[in-house]
């Protein structure tokens, strides 16, 4: 894997996809995406901003990517204290452009379930619960983000939908918001995925050095779309690595 | 003339008339500002059927109060224990089918308490709620509406009025006012929301601080009911600005509670103190100044 | 009239009515008001709240009385900037126990009209608008609080609306919240009214010194109700007097 | 590395893309912190037709913009001078007929922007205002609904969204965030209400001075598409923390609008100069530096 941990290669990955006039948005256990924001704003994207989770922190400058996102030490450096008032009026209003979420199971067209695996009634699994997962049809985009990749995680069909993907074209063409286009790409250990598909079908849009596609799609409930040859995930750059490390102070993405 | 009337109570004062079955709110996000002591003392008091409202990204609390047998029925958005992962005793109770679950989420938890704080009837969403699985499974919180300006269909969400909330502030007077050094998170709708509240601070402090700079108060103690001087109030959670979270503690929380053990852990901890006092007395005091010095 | 002034005795007369348990708001033009709210938690009322008008001021200790409800220097002393939201939340739940209103028309039934005088089409005074006027449907108790006392300010029948007082007692007990009691005290310079007559209509429950019944009735548009003798306005006594001057530092009251 | 983008624009600049009929909200709250600055730009500037969202306390700005003919609509809750009384030029047009009157009130107003703001499709009132005779003359905004939980008639009300909104504030930055020095009264929801927000500030400061205590920050950057230095930018109202309002010349206003004299105040302090800095730098420097000292 070279000079750089896959946490590193995730962060600068996930940097690549966000653009200069982003407004994002991340939950808990998310100090890659944080350490993505923070790098996209310290290279291409200077006037980017970014919501700390349950801190509220706008633009956070901590200290270092700590593990819990509500964690008041990420007010460090910010320049306002979100409300959860506001939180929740710019996922509504679609302000935000770039949503960061998850799930305990996603399917291939990008559904996600936060709530329960198996039977409603008698689940095998209760989730945590749907929390903000309804806003994948307010947001602009939804960014994908899981730490594992496992055939569990990516099922066939989600049991329960919290978040809405790319299923039931007419159904998103009546009930989301105008401006919403639903998840746009998937980041995982293996990979980076995307639904840049005509039926909107979860692609393969590159593999991290040393996986292969196999081991991606073996690793992945559901048939992974594919066009033409998958390339390798751009390792990160010795700027990118410098600029991540100066963020990653107590090196959490190194372990 | 007479004197104006300290709201100063004990914890086992503060909680002693809230009857089972109340509907409970207890305030903070994750493991930031919750008000734990009064959530423990609700256990030593031996709370019953108890009708969780929680803010919308929440869990410590809830899965201490299930796994002391006090909960009936809980409305989830999101019941965690935030890095540390699932909520084992929601988990537990839920998948056994030993609670009442209303599956909700974010926005409803949310707006329902606003609109309780606004003495609106109700909420109306833009549908998106049609296209997740929520309507099915709790029908009786969303129901679909001709929006009379556009003729469109919109989502109505029911207000949602706790009995009491509890709220944890790293200040507050006798008067009830209170302070939050973390900044507003939602502290302002939940005590508009409820019908009782009651306040826990790290520290009394004297009327004059907050009447030297009122733009700074959280929390108005008009709407406050009772004030608890309650140190480390939060623990094993966070205070902003005022002591981190008691990360190895939180992890012995999580095993105990991964092993269905949280009743040990209840006696260990929580039961055998009158209140919580005498319980922050029986701890390790350089564990916790370490907390305290961690900013 | 003594050593006291007419603003004065207005005051005195205010802060009796008022409660301990009270939460009260003011709007614009409230000094005589506001000096009754201190006097009255200076006296009977310790553990009164009141909220300040415009400025958000929750317990405002100014250092003097000041012609505008919304100044900053009202902030001086409070214990809470109250923003717009929490006070029209306190006036749609009844948080507030007495809400101080006026109006531009007064009718019989405490039914104000803050929106315009004459034909609503072509009005011949078109007012400032109704405010908050509505609420007096939804916090506990009004009291009318007028700057002036003549046939035209308390009129037969107002031309619109704007806050309702006991008329149509049908549509009230539909519409009104149940803890709302509605316009409960009217004070002028001439004297208090309230309502309690068996159809709610304005009674005269004491004249202010100086001035008689018939003086009253001769100002106001509409019979007002009498029940027995019409006792004077009780006078401030020393006490009340003494505060009032230590509330009012630069005597806007005795002008 | 490319630049973090600076918003910074002069008066002219800020305002020169407001088109003519744009639907135009000014903060503050009666006489404090209006940003007069900006709208005496909009009359240089010889606006038209616009259709003006006040906040629900006001009318200053709105009694001159009607006076420099700028006015074509109103959605009334109240415009007045406050304590000098009614706004002249605004009874003169709705008496006239000149101008087209929405009356509405405060909650009716500051829900609809909280709708705008919350992306709420619209706001449910309990009927309150059927007891009034406002949806007698303003049926498009109140709308009888039953209420699908109780069946209970309750009241629709639609969203109001701004296209572009002025907030006036003590402190800002280059980059948008703001400071209120008075606290927080409705800036934050009006912000979020409206597609633009243009803010004015007496001092443009350090963006580290945000950073240093991001609690005290009233507006958020990412919320502001420009920001003007505006020093007396509120005058003659005032700017809380920073200076009073301008009673003698508040007075000549009110003294000049009764006597329908309006347009000559305008040509005698606001059209002569071509922005705002010019017309402060000939006002009398030893009278507004006693507005400024005087808290």
């Amino acid at each position: 894997m070279g000079d750089y941990t896959n946490s590193e290669l995730m962060a600068a990955a996930i940097a690549r996809e966000l653009s200069d006039d982003d407004f994002a948005a991340v939950g808990t256990a998310s100090h890659i995406p944080v350490c993505a924001l923070r790098l996209a704003q310290r290279t291409h994207a200077p006037n980017l901003w970014f919501l700390y989770g349950g801190s509220g922190a706008l633009n956070s400058k901590a200290e270092s990517l700590v593990e819990m996102a509500a964690d008041f030490r990420n007010l460090a450096g910010a320049e306002y204290r979100t409300p959860l008032q506001d939180i929740i009026d710019f996922e509504f209003t679609g302000r935000f452009t770039t949503l960061f979420l998850g799930g305990v199971q996603i399917d291939r067209y990008g559904n996600m379930n936060m709530a329960a695996i198996g039977d409603y009634a008698k689940p095998k699994m209760r989730g945590p619960g749907t929390v903000g997962l309804a806003f994948t049809a307010s947001v602009r985009k939804v960014f994908i983000y899981v730490q594992h990749h496992d055939p569990r995680l990516f099922v066939e069909k989600v049991d329960f939908i919290s978040g809405r993907g790319h299923s039931g074209p007419e159904e998103l063409a009546q009930h989301r918001c105008a401006w919403a286009q639903g998840p746009t790409w998937v980041i995982s250990p293996m990979g980076v995925m995307d639904f840049e598909t005509p039926d909107r079908r979860m692609r393969l849009r590159s593999v991290h050095p040393g996986v292969t596609v196999a081991d991606v799609q073996a690793k992945t409930g559901f048939e992974l779309a594919i066009t033409g040859d998958v390339p390798t995930t751009a390792p990160p750059t010795a700027e990118q690595l410098q600029i991540i490390r100066e963020i990653d102070t107590s090196g959490v993405l190194r372990r | 003339m007479s004197l104006r009337k300290s709201k100063i109570k004990s914890l086992a004062e503060a909680v002693a008339d809230i009857p089972d079955g109340a509907k409970i709110l207890a305030g903070g996000v994750h493991l930031s500002n919750t008000p734990m002591a009064l959530v423990r003392q609700l256990i030593r008091k031996g709370a019953k059927d108890l009708e969780i409202i929680p803010t919308p990204a929440t869990g410590l609390w809830v899965d201490m109060l299930i796994a002391a047998d006090a909960v009936r029925k809980i409305h989830v958005s999101y019941i965690g224990l935030e890095f540390l992962g699932l909520a084992p005793n929601f988990r537990r109770a839920a998948e056994a089918g030993k609670i009442e679950v209303v599956d909700v989420d974010e926005p409803t938890i949310f707006h329902g308490l606003r609109a309780a704080a606004s003495g609106l009837p109700f909420v109306v969403f833009p549908p998106i709620h049609l296209l997740t699985d929520l309507p099915k499974v709790s029908p009786q919180v969303y129901k679909s509406i001709v929006d009379p300006f556009t003729g469109k269909t919109v989502v109505a969400v029911p207000p949602l009025q706790p009995d009491v909330c509890f709220v944890h502030v790293a200040k507050a007077d006798i008067y009830g006012n209170g302070l939050s050094l973390g900044g507003r998170h939602m502290e302002d709708i939940i005590t508009k929301a409820s019908k009782r509240v009651i306040l826990s601070a790290e520290e009394i402090v004297d009327n004059a601080e907050f009447c030297a700079d009122p733009t700074r108060t959280t929390i108005p103690g008009v709407l406050v009911e009772a004030v608890v001087h309650a140190p480390m109030g939060a623990w094993p959670g966070a205070c902003p600005g005022v002591y981190d979270y008691d990360r190895p503690h939180l992890l012995e929380y999580n095993e105990m509670a991964k092993k269905n053990e949280t009743s040990s852990y209840l006696d260990r901890f929580v039961r055998p103190h009158a209140d919580d006092t005498a319980m922050i007395a029986a701890l390790d005091d350089e564990h916790l100044s370490r907390l305290r010095m961690a900013r």
